[in-house]
């Protein structure tokens, strides 16, 4: 690479990475943009801590004997694993990120509705993270990430109370979150920006965000539970006193299945934005597509019972909860659908964004069809907390969610840092991250059916081969996963600067220069035209 | 500030006060099942009694009054599914 | 609608300030309405569950302190709502003394709890380690664990409730508080006071009044 | 035990076949709705490639028919792998009466096996090949969960209550059975086996188990050390309920409705005699909670189940 280092242009000059060098004027912004860039920092921080716990857990499942961890050391390390990576990676990692970076941009305003409280929000995930690093160093957790009582309220000797109380203080971080983007969405659209010419990136953030507001603080009180039945030993999840096992799982999975649309949901409206910008074409069927992510997030809380078919839950009330979780399915069909119906007669470029996005789609599919199968209740008696499961959240949140985190930073990151990077280098990570990926998690359905139970560290021979196969894909994935922090800060320094609209694609904030300035727009943009507005090119129009 | 004001909310004080007094009286009635019911049913009138005149919910728009009434809808869905499991768990 | 109150950053009119502000609040209020919901549906699963013993246990709480502390809530929601016209009009003494009133009963209504508290910790009644228990059966103490929970966690946000009040009518007894212009201030706080009390509307007849 | 490389579980009864082949199907359907999708995207991006001169006249950009129809016909083609399903899940649910009783108690790390005959194992489980097995399960202390992998099947168990599961194995043979709810630091160890063995020999293990009193009758002796025959028996002088054929017979409870007496109903009497009293009794029956651990509840329930109705002899 013969160039030498690129100087500052004048337009990132007055950008509003610009705006102020001090650490004072980092730690104490309200520019929306400012705290995304702050929370892509602690996400990826915690997405390392939770990917070194997932190194571990490989590197113990490849003997069928417990050599490498202790009985307790292997559930500490999945129980961080799992928490660290549902509630400080993957919740807040596209909403908080690039949902913070992007919404005001997309519909014309200047900043979220309470600058203020998105700062605020970030101070109380750190808390919360910050806390849960405590309980790393304390000797971590031994409950699992659903901290199932009377198991966690009564048995567990980890610190069950710090780890409880982290959650706690996360969950308000994301609660605030929500409700900052639902006022932001509702009053601060620019003149003549409609809910049909929405992005439906906006869409599904407005989705996600209901879920977050209405389901976070079930979770807060149900872990405040426990940590009143061991600090102050009242007992309402207590069996010998007639309380109800299943009453927690009730109020848990009440959360925690509306929890997973929360870290879906997001990725579909960023794969929504990425397939319309590589077809340079309309989304097909805008508004099926704009309202399945509010189907989904209002659908997405009738199914909690799926996961409880074999915990002593009535069978009637699992057939209920069975036939509900076909029908939340719906509206992903009609966004995979939609997605390839998009793609024809499209003008389709292989950028690293797009190639993302079609790992998303292939990921998403097969891991959500899996979910179908989990769904259907004679399969689940035999493959509930087998690998099965392991298999299809993972395909679904890492294959999926994790791609379109990816995709998004490929596809923003020209507009966030104002510096090109090198593409070759993008579209190699993404076949790097999709192959790794499949030989990581694919023989985890195999070791499932096959009957190895989850949370298990000493397991029967015959399942050594394919566990070393899953182990050796996780080392691929750990590697392919730190590749793109390589060529994406060699652009800081030595990438091209970036045109406002690189790209060629439709959207406001691809209207601001790149990087923008800290008030996004000069004046408010008076909006005329429908989303993704492509010209039809001459040729096609004959 | 106007009596028309000050009277009406002192009215809707009162009322508060009768709905509390029948709702302790309906406990004492030999009401079985029905008493749950009846005690959560006045509950509710007062606190759309509430909602509606002194959280000034009367002159919000529609968006504001949606918010207001969003969590009471989302909770029935946790306790109707909830109580399909509880109440058909005996009988397999 | 307060004429006059300062439009700051993002904003560009009033109107959509003040429907932002309002609808930001009401969420709020939602989400400390599912959080309560929890409890709620605990409370509802154990009546099904244990309808006899619940019953029992409910007979054993004082009725007579539980209406007493509704009385006290709903006479000050009254307050507040009148705070709220007082500071609409502008009349800054009224005001203050309707805010400072409210925080009073609210801080009654405490008293009145903790008293109840006394009489059950003594009786043996409250489920806490160290604490002598004389309970009946087991679902008695799983009902008065409910009981503490929902009262304890209700206790709490009533306590932050009164530091909002004091807060408030020191501020508009003083002035620092321009009224009317400032006076959403003091409608945000009087929702989470009524927010407060209607949680208690309904958690009265769930616990007190178990029939 | 086969340590190369399986690829599909051990078939060992008539239901395990049945879910392998509900899940062939419903693969063939998901691979049907999903494949296309992954092969028009690539053809899209070969043939629509940005710059290639291809026909792209008239783009459409909506289309309602072709969506609405997108979604309710994979959604309906779904439900009818719903409903077949579910049929195999209720069966599951239905245990015929006949079934040989088995008690299961977990605790914290291990299973353990009562067979109605008396012999109790611990993470071992021999059952006859062709005839139906109902197991009736507690937990001690937190939650558990049989799983059986050849035979398709788990449930959890729960503390406070029980919980049953109902199998009948066809093929003879030695297979794996594991716990499969987390349950604490030796979660990965609680596991087992259970023997699936033609009758007579199954017949000849239980001789060769070497056990005098069956559970009914281990389970008298406790009713007397326990001081239960003191209120419970013809000759008492406290006004308490005869439990002769109380097993499966409706009993009018103080609130009102009446319930049908199964193990859960005896059992809760036992450990929480307010909770469901009996209508017209006083409540002087004292809780034996923490003072009956669960095998002790087990042999004391199947006693209660064996006292036949009206005649009262001293061996059932
Ligand atoms: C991002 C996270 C995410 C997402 C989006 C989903 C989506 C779905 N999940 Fe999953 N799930 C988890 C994360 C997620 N899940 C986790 C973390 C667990 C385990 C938790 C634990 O126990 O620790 C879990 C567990 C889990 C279970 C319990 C398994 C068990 O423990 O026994 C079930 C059962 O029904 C289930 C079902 C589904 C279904 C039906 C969907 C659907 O939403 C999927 C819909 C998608 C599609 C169907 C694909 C696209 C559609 C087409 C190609 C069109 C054709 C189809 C139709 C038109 C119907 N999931
Ligand atoms: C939500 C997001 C998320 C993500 C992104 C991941 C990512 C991964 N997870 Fe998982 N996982 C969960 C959520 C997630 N997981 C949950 C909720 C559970 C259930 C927990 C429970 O049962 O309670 C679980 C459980 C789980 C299990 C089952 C454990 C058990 O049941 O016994 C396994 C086993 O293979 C696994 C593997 C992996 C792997 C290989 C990755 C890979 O994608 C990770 C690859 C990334 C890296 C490897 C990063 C690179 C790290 C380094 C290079 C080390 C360097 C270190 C520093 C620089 C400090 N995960
Ligand atoms: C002090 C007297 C007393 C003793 C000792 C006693 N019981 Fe009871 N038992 C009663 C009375 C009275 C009732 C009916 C009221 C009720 O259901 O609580 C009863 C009810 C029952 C029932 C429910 C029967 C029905 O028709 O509802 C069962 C089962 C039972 N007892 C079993 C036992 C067992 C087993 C023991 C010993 C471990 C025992 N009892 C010891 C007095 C006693
Ligand atoms: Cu018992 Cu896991
Ligand atoms: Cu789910």
């Amino acid at each position: 690479m013969t160039e030498r280092h690129i100087p500052e242009t004048d337009v990132e000059k007055v950008s509003y990475l610009r705006a102020g060098h001090s650490l004072r004027s980092w730690l104490l912004t309200t520019d929306h943009k400012r705290i995304a860039i702050l929370y892509l920092y602690a996400v990826t921080f915690f997405f390392f801590i939770g990917g070194a716990a997932a190194a571990l857990v490989r590197i113990e499942l490849l003997t069928p004997g417990g050599d490498f961890l202790t009985n307790e050391g292997y559930n500490r390390t999945f129980t961080l694993h799992g928490v660290i990576m549902v509630w400080f990676f993957l919740i807040p990692s596209i909403p908080n990120t690039f949902g913070n970076f992007l919404i005001p941009l997309m519909i014309g305003a200047r900043d979220l509705a309470f600058p203020r409280l998105n700062l605020l929000s970030w101070y109380i995930y750190l808390l919360g993270g910050t806390l849960t690093l405590y309980v790393l160093v304390a000797g971590g957790v031994d409950t699992g990430w659903t901290f199932y009582t009377p198991l966690s309220s009564m048995f567990a000797n980890g610190n069950v109370v710090a780890a409880t109380v982290a959650i706690f203080i996360a969950g308000f971080s994301s609660i605030l979150t929500g409700l900052n983007f639902i006022v932001t969405i509702h009053t601060l659209r620019a003149p003549g920006m409609t809910w049909g010419r929405l992005p439906l990136f906006v869409w599904s953030h407005y989705a996600t965000s209901l879920i977050l507001v209405l389901a976070t603080p079930i979770l807060a009180i149900t872990l405040a539970l426990i940590a009143a039945e061991r600090l102050f030993g009242i007992g309402i999840f207590d069996p010998s006193l007639g309380g109800d096992p299943l009453l927690y799982q009730h109020l848990f999975w009440f959360y925690s299945h509306p929890a997973v649309y929360i870290m879906v949901l997001p990725a579909l409206g960023v794969v929504s934005e990425l397939v319309a910008a590589a077809a340079r074409k309309p989304v097909f069927g805008y508004w099926f597509v704009a309202f399945s992510s509010i189907a989904i997030a209002i659908i997405g809380f009738l199914v909690w019972g799926h996961h409880m078919f074999v915990s002593g839950q009535s069978m009637y009330a699992s057939a209920v909860f069975s036939f509900l979780s076909l029908a939340v399915a719906v509206p992903s069909g009609i966004k995979v659908y939609n997605w390839t119906a998009t793609l024809y007669k499209g003008h389709i470029s292989l950028d690293p964004p797009f190639l993302f996005a079609m790992s998303f789609i292939g990921l998403f599919v097969f891991g959500g069809l899996t979910g179908l199968i989990l769904a259907m209740l004679a399969i689940d008696v035999h493959v509930h907390d087998t690998y099965f499961v392991v298999a299809h959240f993972h395909y679904i949140m890492v294959g999926g969610t994790v791609s379109a985190f990816f995709g998004a930073l490929h596809f923003w990151w020209p507009k966030i840092t104002g510096r090109e990077y090198i593409m070759v280098w993008g579209r190699l990570t993404a076949i790097f991250i999709f192959l790794g990926f499949n030989l990581t998690f694919f023989p985890q359905y195999l070791l499932g059916y096959l009957g190895m139970p989850r949370r298990y560290h000493i397991y029967d021979p015959s399942f050594q081969v394919l566990h070393v196969m899953s182990s050796l894909g996780a080392s691929l994935l750990g590697v392919a996963y730190v590749l793109p922090f390589t060529y994406l800060f060699y652009s800081l320094r030595y990438g091209k600067p970036s045109p406002p609209n690189p790209w060629g694609v439709t959207g406001l904030e691809w209207t601001t220069p790149s990087p923008p300035p800290k008030q996004n727009f000069d004046q408010i943009p008076v909006v005329t035209t429908g989303p993704y507005d492509y010209p039809v090119e001459m040729e096609d129009r004959r | 500030m106007a009596r028309a004001q000050i009277l009406q909310a002192i009215l809707i004080w009162v009322l508060l006060l009768i709905l509390l007094s029948l709702t302790v009286g309906a406990s004492f009635l030999p009401l079985g099942r029905m008493n749950p019911v009846v005690s959560m049913g006045i509950a509710l009138i007062k606190a759309s009694l509430i909602f509606w005149f002194y959280m000034q919910l009367k002159k919000e728009r529609g968006l504001v009054r949606l918010a207001a009434l969003g969590a009471g809808a989302w909770l029935l869905i946790l306790f109707l599914l909830v109580s399909s499991d509880v109440v058909t768990r005996g009988s397999f | 609608m307060t004429q006059g109150s300062p439009v700051h950053e993002p904003y560009t009119e009033a109107s959509q300030q003040h429907e932002a502000n309002m609808l930001g609040m009401f969420i709020f209020l939602g989400t400390e309405i599912m959080l309560f919901g929890g409890l709620f549906a605990a409370i509802m699963v154990y009546r099904i569950e244990h309808r006899e013993q619940l019953i029992e246990a409910s007979k054993r709480l004082y009725l007579w302190i539980g209406t007493a502390n509704t009385v006290i809530l709903l006479t000050s929601s009254l307050l507040v709502a009148l705070a709220v016209q007082a500071s609409r009009a502008g009349s800054r003494r009224v005001g203050a003394t309707l805010l400072v009133a409210s925080a009073c009963m609210g801080v009654g209504f405490l008293g009145l709890k903790g008293i109840e508290y006394a009489k059950e910790w003594q009786e043996g009644l409250l489920p806490l380690t160290g604490v002598r228990h004389a309970f009946s059966g087991p679902v008695q103490e799983l009902f008065m664990g409910l009981y503490l929970a929902a009262t304890g966690l209700h206790a709490v946000h009533l306590t932050i409730g009164i530091a909002l009040m004091v807060g408030l009518s020191w501020r508009v007894g003083r002035g620092s508080l321009r009224l009317p212009q400032k006076a959403l201030t003091v409608e945000l706080c009087g929702l989470y006071w009524h927010l407060v009390d209607i949680i208690w509307i309904f958690l009265f007849p769930a616990l007190y009044l178990v029939r | 035990m086969r340590s190369d490389l399986p690829l599909w579980p051990d078939q060992a009864s008539a239901h395990a076949s049945a879910v392998d082949i509900l899940l062939y199907g419903f693969t063939g359907l998901i691979f049907a709705l999903s494949v296309p999708v992954f092969i028009l995207i690539i053809v899209f991006a070969v043939r629509y490639r940005r710059g290639r001169k291809v026909n792209r006249r008239h783009q459409v950009n909506r289309n309602a028919l072709l969506e609405v129809s997108w979604s309710v016909i994979p959604f309906l083609l779904i439900l009818c792998f719903f409903f077949w399903s579910a049929w195999l899940f209720f069966d599951l649910k239905h245990p015929p009466a006949s079934a040989l009783e088995i008690d299961v108690v977990a605790k914290r790390w291990m299973w353990k096996f009562q067979h109605p005959g008396g012999q109790g194992e611990i993470d071992e489980l021999h059952v006859p090949v062709g005839e139906p097995v109902k197991l009736t399960m507690i937990s001690q202390d937190v939650i558990h969960s049989l799983y059986m992998p050849a035979l398709r099947l788990k449930q959890d168990v729960l503390p406070g209550r029980y919980t049953t599961m109902w199998f009948q194995a066809d093929k003879p043979g030695i297979y794996r059975l594991t716990c499969a709810e987390f349950c604490g630091t030796n979660h990965s160890l609680m596991g087992g086996h259970f023997v699936v063995m033609a009758q007579q020999d199954y017949a000849r293990w239980l001789q060769e188990s070497g056990v005098d009193q069956t559970l009914a009758a281990q389970g008298e002796t406790l009713f007397r050390t326990y001081g239960c025959s003191g209120c419970h028996s013809p000759a008492a002088t406290v006004h308490a309920p005869s439990l002769d054929g109380l097993y499966g017979r409706p009993v009018a409870l103080q609130g009102g409705e009446t319930i049908i007496a199964d193990e859960q109903y005896i059992r809760d009497s036992i450990l929480l005699p307010q909770q469901q009293m009996a209508a017209g009794y006083p409540s002087i029956m004292p809780t034996f909670k923490n003072v009956l651990g669960e095998d002790d509840l087990t042999k004391i329930v199947a006693y209660i189940k064996s006292l036949k109705a009206t005649q009262w002899r001293e061996h059932p």
